[in-house]
């Protein structure tokens, strides 16, 4: 049976779903930064999947899903970028990216 | 293109392939004909990977040699041809150890995963008239995509051998390769600027309709992409990554055997591609001056090809080696700079070429430029950065008479106290 | 705050090395890529040869000299026989110095092929250098098995002269040799003395000033290159050197670059010195004859020679006996690189090699 | 594009992302994990190809696979003493509670409203159109994300050069020229010393 809309939607809300327990579960820093760019992966499939299969009111581009992916790439890879030198520079004060220790706000 | 002539007409071996398939689809089997057109491509690459890794590694060992006064393998099979297949038995039959601490995984992994860059970049090179593997829209972004994930692959095999001199490998290896990237894009973003489209085939439909080759019309962008991609694939100045004399073997120190094998072929199958990248973008890929149509064009795309390969070897048998940092410095304050003002170049001519809508022949005066201020650019940077001159070759004096000619200031890095004599 | 210490990274760049010229270990912290500290291994090919030696008549120890150096066992020969002649007070035949004057400048042409190709090969050309060197260096030692038998270790010369007088083709194949080798020089040093990435990776690596050049008694080219005009041939004449006119090649900055370009203008200066000495190679006996096993008086005696790496001096103490009582050799390649941690502090790993290759030793002489 | 490859390709594909993802959350060490997301970049960017959306699958790979990948290596390079573990908080169970409540909403969400789907032709070539919308009616935004990637990168380099220029990591270098690349930095192995207190 041919593939329509709602097989992706239903793998990109996997996908989603198994991000947000990465990012919830985990105890490395680097790790839950891995989840979160997981979940945003599953956010472009849903883009792109729309795109394939509905169409748009007039007057906006065939492919907005597209650019709108195109988008959430670059969002994502600088978000990476400053979330990895944080999580170098607090390894380097703390010599730990363990989550559980990072807890300043506690003590 | 005359796809669909007859079939027995050889001059591109697309016709046959199309004959096939066409005869396949009027029996209305699609599906055959989409598995039949599918494993044919990958047939064609495998089989032309095997027999250029064989066919290299013999013509890489004669023309070395030959550059070295020394005659290369000649005992196994006449003229030596049968060396390679010496060699890929013996290393069959070695013994591949691996390292107990390592990852053992990832150690397995990673000699596999290094081919999948240079296959994947072969299904998009187009070898003769027609003749493409899958001439994506996206051609350039595609081979570049492929090619950066390979730094990847080699800190996986560097990481795994749990060796310092090939983690220290796959450390240069990344930063090399990543600092390399940006020119070899910013160099092809010119060609594309130009040319209009990332389909390697429209590139080379570009050059045939202009009857001219990029080479003429992009000098900097030839060169820059030149120095870029000897870079990425790690050879002769650039083989930094498995320096033998200085980190033994880089990332492939711990390996042996036919896994030592495949990262040898691979740097082997890198080349060449190169050289067939070479001769897609700047030098008219099949096209060569309407000589296709007399000479199979895919013939002509080996011969481009095997010469942008022989260019390779040819560096690695004379120039040494640069050391991490020169090659990184001269990255980033050289190529990039350079290349992004080519690109600017070429964006205004391309928007001047359109505005006044001008026949090709405006062309010629484009090339004209391009090259007087390619040498205009490198001469003024040069000059700018006062790099000119700051390694001439010193004479010697030579003297009859014994006794201390000058004084040698100690240099403050190295470990000698001011006084001279073992230092505290 | 915590802060944190970087733990050494140590690296054994270790006996089994592609480009330490033999087994030899350099235990070396990194810090990054970078030296910080570097500490010298030696020993492993270490075979007590002053203690064999006590055992065995003069004779018998000749061929020991040819294993010290293995790759210049002429010189070695020839320091050897000089200290037992001193020793023995026994004079050599005006045609045994040409021969041995001959040789001796010949095997320093091979050495330094030897040098200069494997130096520019740590630099990373891929052995072609090298191997142009080579193919010179294949005459050379044609012209020994011509007239000696061996290509390596030689054993060639006697207390009192050379085992044999040369053959007639040897005069003709030497003449044939020096003429074409200038010209293959030229072919070299155009392909490297403006090489942008020689210079780039050996101008200013692995500078020995003058001062600490002197204080830890380096010889031969190492000195030479750092600013000191100092060659045994000049400074103390031995055998009949000081009849020849030639020229002591000596650099500014003591770094890799001068050490190379030393290496280069010395081999050009020794095909002169042979080309004089073909030239006044007079006829007669080719050495004295001297008893199988001598019996030095009671005393001792040091003789020095320029060998292609150094001063290499041989000190024998004689009791009188038919062997030794003391055999003691000054290894040039050893006192050369005691400067080697200085030298190596501060560079990356690829210098620290480069500058290693250009000090140019031999592991057999180090350790003896 | 709807021929039997694509329905195939699309199962293959999507059991290759969901698995290499569950993979991130199994694995034992931190680089296995880091290898099985790069696993399931490539996944996913073979699921834009089944969507005929070329121009975005190779820029995922490009970006995702090529960049992130690497960054995320070095990431874990730089900080090699934490432990390489790939243990759980006490959150795994709540964790996967909210997850599946999140994700079962969606799916509801997915397969219970009927979207107004039109079965529309693949797009050949998207890179042309892409381009197109970019430079006229998405300029703005386009401009923006530019100044953003540039705001990024000063950022990051600052954050991680400044942590670099403490007195004490002055004197034990000796006083050579700073860093010359992070690949260096990433060479070395670190270890806490919490016994240098002040000085």
């Amino acid at each position: 049976m041919s593939v329509s809309l709602e097989h992706y939607l239903v793998v990109s809300a996997v996908l989603f779903g198994i991000g947000l327990w990465i990012a919830l579960a985990k105890r490395n820093a680097i790790i839950i930064l891995m989840g979160i760019e997981l979940m945003l992966n599953a956010v472009n499939l849903t883009l792109v999947a729309f795109n394939r299969f509905v169409t748009l009111a007039d007057g906006r581009p065939a492919l907005a899903g597209h650019v709108f992916v195109i988008f959430v790439i670059t969002v994502a890879a600088a978000e990476a970028a400053v979330a990895l030198a944080l999580a170098v520079s607090v390894y380097r004060t703390r010599s730990t990216v363990d989550i559980e220790q990072i807890d300043l706000l506690k003590r | 293109m005359n796809v669909l002539a007859n079939w027995w007409d050889l001059r591109s071996l697309a016709n046959p392939v199309n004959g096939l398939l066409g005869w396949l689809r009027d029996k209305g089997w699609d599906e055959i004909a989409y598995i039949v057109s599918g494993s044919i491509g990958a047939a064609a690459i495998g089989l032309f990977l095997g027999v250029a890794m064989l066919a290299l590694i013999w013509v890489e060992r004669r023309v070395i040699a030959r550059i070295q006064i020394r005659r290369g393998p000649n005992r196994v099979g006449p003229q030596g041809l049968l060396q390679p297949v010496a060699d890929a038995i013996k290393l069959m039959q070695k013994e591949s150890l691996t390292p107990r601490l390592g990852d053992k995984w990832v150690f397995w992994l990673a000699p596999l995963l290094l081919f999948i860059p240079t296959v994947l970049t072969l299904g998009v090179v187009p070898f003769g008239d027609g003749m493409t593997v899958a001439d994506l829209n996206v051609g350039v972004l595609f081979i570049i995509a492929v090619g950066s994930v390979m730094p990847l692959v080699v800190f996986m095999a560097g990481w795994s051998s749990n060796n310092k001199y090939s983690l220290l490998g796959a450390m240069r290896t990344i930063a090399m390769v990543l600092s390399y990237e940006l020119p070899a894009v910013i160099s092809l973003l010119s060609v594309v600027v130009l040319t209009g489209s990332m389909q390697l085939g429209e590139i080379i439909n570009f050059q045939k309709d202009h009857n001219t080759w990029n080479v003429f019309l992009l000098p900097l962008p030839f060169a820059i992409y030149l120095i870029a991609s000897l870079a990425e694939i790690g050879r002769s100045p650039y083989d930094i990554a498995e320096a033998e004399s200085e980190i033994v073997a880089g990332y492939h120190t711990e390996y042996s055997g036919m896994k030592f094998g495949l990262f040898y072929a691979v740097e082997l199958a890198n080349a060449l591609i190169i050289g067939g990248l070479f001769a897609v973008f700047f030098f008219g890929g099949w096209w060569t001056y309407y000589l296709d149509v007399i000479i199979p064009s895919w013939v002509l795309f080996f011969v481009k090809m095997l010469l942008g390969y022989w260019l390779f070897v040819w560096a690695r048998g004379t120039v040494p080696r640069l050391r991490i940092d020169q090659s990184l410095k001269f990255s980033w304050q050289f190529l990039v700079p350079m290349g992004l003002l080519n690109v600017v170049l070429v964006a205004f001519e391309v928007a001047l070429w359109y505005q006044l809508d001008a026949p090709g022949i405006i062309l010629a005066p484009f090339a004209v430029i391009n090259w007087l201020l390619t040498a205009g650019l490198i001469v003024g940077y040069v000059r700018l950065l006062k790099l000119e001159h700051t390694q001439t070759p010193r004479r010697l004096t030579l003297t009859e008479d014994v006794g201390i000619v000058t004084h040698v200031p100690a240099p403050s890095a190295a470990g000698y106290s001011a006084a001279g004599g073992s230092p505290a | 705050m915590t802060n944190f210490s970087t733990e050494p990274y140590v690296v054994n760049i270790g006996p089994q090395h592609p480009s330490t010229h033999g087994v030899f270990r350099m235990k070396v912290t990194l810090d990054g890529e970078r030296i910080t500290d570097a500490e010298m291994v030696v020993g492993y090919l270490h075979r007590s040869m002053e203690k064999l030696a006590e055992e065995r008549t003069y004779t018998q120890n000749i061929p020991f000299t040819d294993r010290a150096d293995y790759l210049s066992s002429m010189s070695n020969n020839l320091a050897y026989c000089l200290t037992a002649e001193k020793l023995a007070g026994i004079a050599v035949p005006e045609r045994g110095e040409h021969i041995r004057v001959i040789m001796a400048e010949l095997q320093r042409l091979a050495n330094h092929c030897m040098a200069v190709g494997t130096f520019i090969n740590d630099a990373g050309a891929w052995q072609t250098p090298l191997m142009w060197l080579f193919a010179e260096r294949e005459k050379i030692l044609d012209l020994f098995e011509m007239t000696c038998g061996a290509r390596l270790t030689l054993n060639y010369m006697r207390i009192g002269g050379v085992s044999f007088d040369l053959p007639d083709e040897f005069v003709p194949a030497c003449r044939r040799f020096i003429d074409q080798f200038p010209g293959r020089l030229d072919e070299v040093e155009q392909m490297l003395l403006e090489n942008e990435i020689l210079l780039a990776r050996s101008k200013g690596i692995g500078v020995i000033p003058t001062v600490a050049a002197i204080n830890a008694s380096l010889t031969g080219p190492m000195l030479r290159a750092s600013g000191v005009a100092w060659d045994i041939r000049k400074a103390d004449p031995y055998s009949i050197y000081d009849r020849f006119a030639f020229r002591v090649p000596v650099g500014e900055n003591g770094d890799s670059y001068d050490r190379f370009l030393v290496r280069l203008a010395e081999m050009r200066e020794s095909v002169k010195i042979v080309d004089q000495a073909l030239r006044a190679l007079p006829g007669g006996p080719h050495k004295v004859d001297v008893p199988l096993s001598i019996r030095p008086p009671v005393g001792e005696a040091y003789a020095r020679v320029e060998a292609p790496k150094g001063e290499l001096g041989f000190y024998l103490v004689s009791d009188g006996g038919t062997s030794p009582w003391r055999f003691h050799m000054r290894p040039p390649s050893l006192i050369n690189l005691s400067l080697l941690r200085e030298m190596v502090i501060g560079l990356t790993i690829a210098d620290a090699i480069v500058s290693f290759g250009s000090v140019d030793i031999v592991i057999g002489e180090l350790d003896r | 594009m709807d021929g039997f490859g694509v329905t195939a390709a699309f199962w293959g594909l999507s059991a290759l992302a969901v698995g290499s993802a569950l993979g991130i959350m199994l694995a034992r060490s931190l680089l296995h994990a880091v290898l099985w997301l790069i696993l399931a970049f490539a996944g996913l960017a073979g699921l834009f190809v089944t969507l005929s959306a070329d121009f975005v699958a190779v820029a995922q790979v490009l970006v995702y696979a090529g960049a992130v990948g690497v960054l995320v290596v070095f990431a874990i390079m730089l900080t090699p003493n934490s432990q390489t573990g790939n243990s759980e908080t006490r959150m795994v169970g709540p964790g996967l509670f909210v997850a599946s409540v999140v994700s079962g909403i969606m799916v509801y969400i997915a397969t219970q409203t009927d979207w107004s789907t039109a079965a529309r032709g693949d797009f050949p070539a998207t890179a042309l159109e892409i381009g197109t919308a970019l430079t006229n009616r998405y300029l703005l935004p386009f401009e923006v994300a530019s100044v953003l990637l540039i705001a990024a990168m000063v950022g990051a380099i600052v954050l991680v050069r400044a942590a670099r220029d403490e007195p004490e990591r002055r004197e034990l270098a000796g006083e050579g020229e700073g860093e010359v690349n992070t690949a260096e930095a990433a060479g070395r192995e670190v270890v806490a010393a919490g016994s240098h207190g002040g000085h």
